[in-house]
């Protein structure tokens, strides 16, 4: 019961770190992946025209 | 007008479109998080009843409908992309998936962590929150069955139907747990709409747009990757600047 | 009566056939010719309407197969690579069910009768797991005996038969000609049909 | 030769299925095994005192009907698929539709039936009432169709693919959530003296439903998996 102590205590921080700081976590994740796919996506797209010749 | 919209749904004119809009969205989204934190922390009031806790619901709530109505709305895509067979609809669908399973997984994420100072347990079987979780199944089925169709013609049309399924099953399944819930157990702790103070509001609508915002540049930056994966062989993809530099 | 106009098929990116279009009236047979992997297959399930052509139509007595559907299919009969039989089944039992699939009931002395011709005869009752290859397909094609169809859409109806099937399968297809039916198969092996011209549709 | 009625096609899909299970028992037998392990599981896991398994009972049977039938949904079209006979199945001159709805009805009397049948013995192991007992047979009379209805959809869409098993429960198991509750629920009804017919009506209209939409819906999914 030290967790339900604590959370009463610092309500902020709980909140903020529990809640929000997940939350933008989670978003933080999405936005990181997109970039990645993106990035993969368009060097792939590069390699393959580069390979296939300027058609 | 009719040719505007043919116009708009032709992959290679909405990838342009698209790339112009997503700075804007996102940054008017910022914004709107950055003011809407601020009311919802700085000017809103502690609540009477929960103390400083409510002040979850700010994301919680937003991400409940969010996760919702990207359900409907993907479903709405994959039904016009199954029925007029337009290719931008599909692709919305697919795009708009892991942004509807994002917000499912932070709504029940965020109710947990309110759940456990309002009701002492982390989880609760109540209607809402075993919806929530019912619907990031279906989610989770639509991103697992369109993963595993190698052709992405079939893959489309399969999530789309099971979209579409899915769809006429969510409310079904939202009333039958509902009713489930009150035959089991008492009343649980509701939020009374009364109660709800003026910046309450202005900090939940501020919120729920920059969600709304942030889930749009999103799926537009998602969907932007999907068309430039499925047209690489046009022409149009070769002649972009950021795949000839 | 059947009209392929500008058709294109795809397989993921590759692009198979595109522009396609030819016609086929009563009485006539065409073999569609080309290299592995150039799309016959893929054009005669586009033509069963399994696959959904990239671009085109095809058309039957006027009318798009699409929309004719089940009216379509009542006149046409498909063989592809696969046998479509159950090894737990007989080879009467298999007969039976599909020339029952398309619509067709059968009494037992005529699948007797359709499994003799074909070369079976004494292994009717036979479970078909116990049968050759070249026999199992002998009750596949035992189908091309006992149906009514207009239009007979046939994927390497040779593979696996001996020389005596070989030379059934021409007379059947003659027969079937010679009664205004229509044909469209793929083959590697030579198929003559005695008095009829084959025409030749080349994919490659 | 006679040309065969859009019932007389039905009838065709449901004998032949029969007969393939029944020259392949060793399939039907195995479903139904789980079925009763399953359950028999659940008193070793949480314990033998009665009251409280007399209140699980109707939960346990459901969530291992549930289970068993995705078991045997996996080869619904698979077979068929394999060996070619789903497409001559698609160029029959009826509706697809109609050949579905018979391939689910042949289903449910291999795996959906032989469940009903064994609930009353599974039933008297958790020392079900009579009155409840009557109960949990109606609701799986009514529900276990409505599973072979719906799990075709899953089997249709996930037909070929790997690790189609899997994909097939994730899929299926979240839409027969209603059942579950109101089959349960009716039971639980039951024993404290309620009534029972809301539950009941519901699941019939449940089982309407599935029976006026899911073979059209199945036949669409075969129809997109086959290309």
């Amino acid at each position: 019961m030290a967790l339900d102590i604590w959370m009463r205590e610092n309500p902020f921080t709980y909140i903020w770190i529990g809640s929000y700081g997940v939350a933008m976590l989670v978003f933080a994740i999405e936005l990181g992946m997109l970039k990645n796919a993106r990035k993969a996506t368009l060097q792939k797209i590069r390699m393959m025209r580069n390979s296939g010749g300027n058609e | 007008m009719a040719i505007n919209w043919f116009k708009y749904a032709a992959p290679a004119t909405f990838y342009g479109l698209a790339g112009k809009l997503i700075p804007w969205l996102a940054v008017a989204s910022a914004m709107l998080f950055a003011i809407g934190l601020y009311i919802g922390f700085a000017v809103a009031p502690v609540d009477a009843q929960q103390g400083e806790f409510y002040r979850i619901i700010f994301i919680h709530v937003p991400a409940s409908i969010l996760s919702m109505f990207l359900y409907m709305i993907m479903a709405g895509y994959a039904a016009l992309g199954l029925i007029f067979n337009t290719r931008l609809s599909a692709m919305m669908a697919s795009a708009i998936a892991p942004t509807g399973a994002l917000f499912a997984f932070i709504s029940l994420w965020t109710g947990a962590l309110w759940g456990k100072p309002m009701w002492g347990v982390w989880w609760l079987w109540d209607a809402r929150m075993t919806s929530e979780l019912i619907l990031l199944f279906l989610y989770l089925g639509f991103i697992a069955l369109h993963a595993s169709i190698d052709d992405p013609r079939r893959a489309d049309r399969a999530s789309a139907l099971l979209a579409i399924v899915g769809s006429v099953n969510v409310p079904i399944i939202y009333f039958s747990v509902k009713w489930w819930n009150t035959l089991h157990q008492g009343s649980t702790i509701k939020f009374t709409g009364s109660s709800m103070h003026i910046a309450m509001q202005q900090a939940m609508f501020t919120m729920m747009a920059a969600c709304w915002l942030y889930a749009m540049a999103v799926v537009f930056a998602r969907v932007r990757t999907i068309i430039l994966e499925r047209e690489r062989n046009t022409t149009w993809v070769g002649e972009l600047s950021e795949v000839k530099q | 009566m059947l009209e392929v106009r500008k058709l294109a098929c795809s397989r993921g990116d590759h692009r198979l056939f595109s522009e396609l279009s030819f016609t086929l009236d009563s009485g006539q047979i065409m073999q569609v010719q080309g290299a592995n992997g150039s799309g016959k297959t893929s054009l005669l399930r586009s033509l069963c309407g399994f696959l959904m052509p990239d671009e085109g139509e095809i058309i039957w007595r006027g009318e798009n197969i699409r929309e004719l559907d089940e009216e379509y299919y009542a006149e046409m009969m498909y063989l592809g690579h696969l046998n479509a039989i159950k090894d737990e089944l007989s080879g009467l039992e298999n007969l039976r069910i599909s020339a029952g699939l398309s619509g067709v009931e059968l009494t037992e002395k005529e699948a007797m009768d359709a499994l003799r011709r074909m070369g079976l005869k004494g292994r009717e009752m036979l479970p078909t797991k116990v049968l050759s290859q070249g026999q199992r397909r002998r009750v596949a094609l035992a189908r091309m005996l006992v149906n009514d169809a207009k239009l007979w859409i046939l994927d390497e109806p040779l593979a696996a038969l001996d020389v005596g099937a070989v030379a059934l399968i021409q007379q059947l297809i003659a027969e079937h000609l010679a009664r205004q039916g229509m044909v469209i198969f793929t083959t590697h092996q030579p198929l003559i049909v005695d008095g009829i011209d084959v025409l030749n549709l080349n994919l490659s | 030769m006679k040309k065969s009625t859009m019932f007389g096609l039905l009838m065709l899909v449901v004998r032949r299925d029969l007969i393939l299970a029944m020259r392949r028992r060793a399939d039907v037998l195995t479903t139904l095994i789980f079925f009763v392990m399953v359950v028999s599981l659940f008193p070793l896991g949480v314990g033998p005192e009665m009251a409280m398994l007399r209140k699980m009972a109707p939960g346990v049977l459901w969530v291992a009907a549930l289970l068993s039938s995705m078991l045997s949904l996996g080869r619904l079209f698979s077979a068929d698929y394999l060996d070619g006979t789903l497409e001559q199945m698609m160029l029959a001159p009826q509706s697809l539709s109609m050949l579905v709805l018979g391939k689910m009805a042949a289903h449910w009397v291999v795996s959906g039936f032989p469940l009903v049948l064994m609930a009353p013995v599974l039933g008297l192991q958790f020392d079900m009432t009579g009155e409840a007992l009557v109960v949990l047979i109606i609701g799986l009379l009514l529900g276990t169709p409505i599973l072979s209805m719906v799990g075709a959809i899953g089997a249709a869409l996930t037909l070929g693919l790997r690790g189609g098993g899997v994909l097939l429960s994730l899929l299926v198991l979240p839409l027969c959530i209603p059942v579950l509750i109101f089959a349960t629920g009716a039971v639980d009804a039951v024993t404290s003296g309620l009534n029972i017919t809301a539950h009941l009506s519901l699941l019939g209209a449940f089982f309407v439903m599935a029976l006026v939409f899911t073979p059209w819906v199945t036949a669409q999914a075969l129809r997109i998996s086959m290309e």
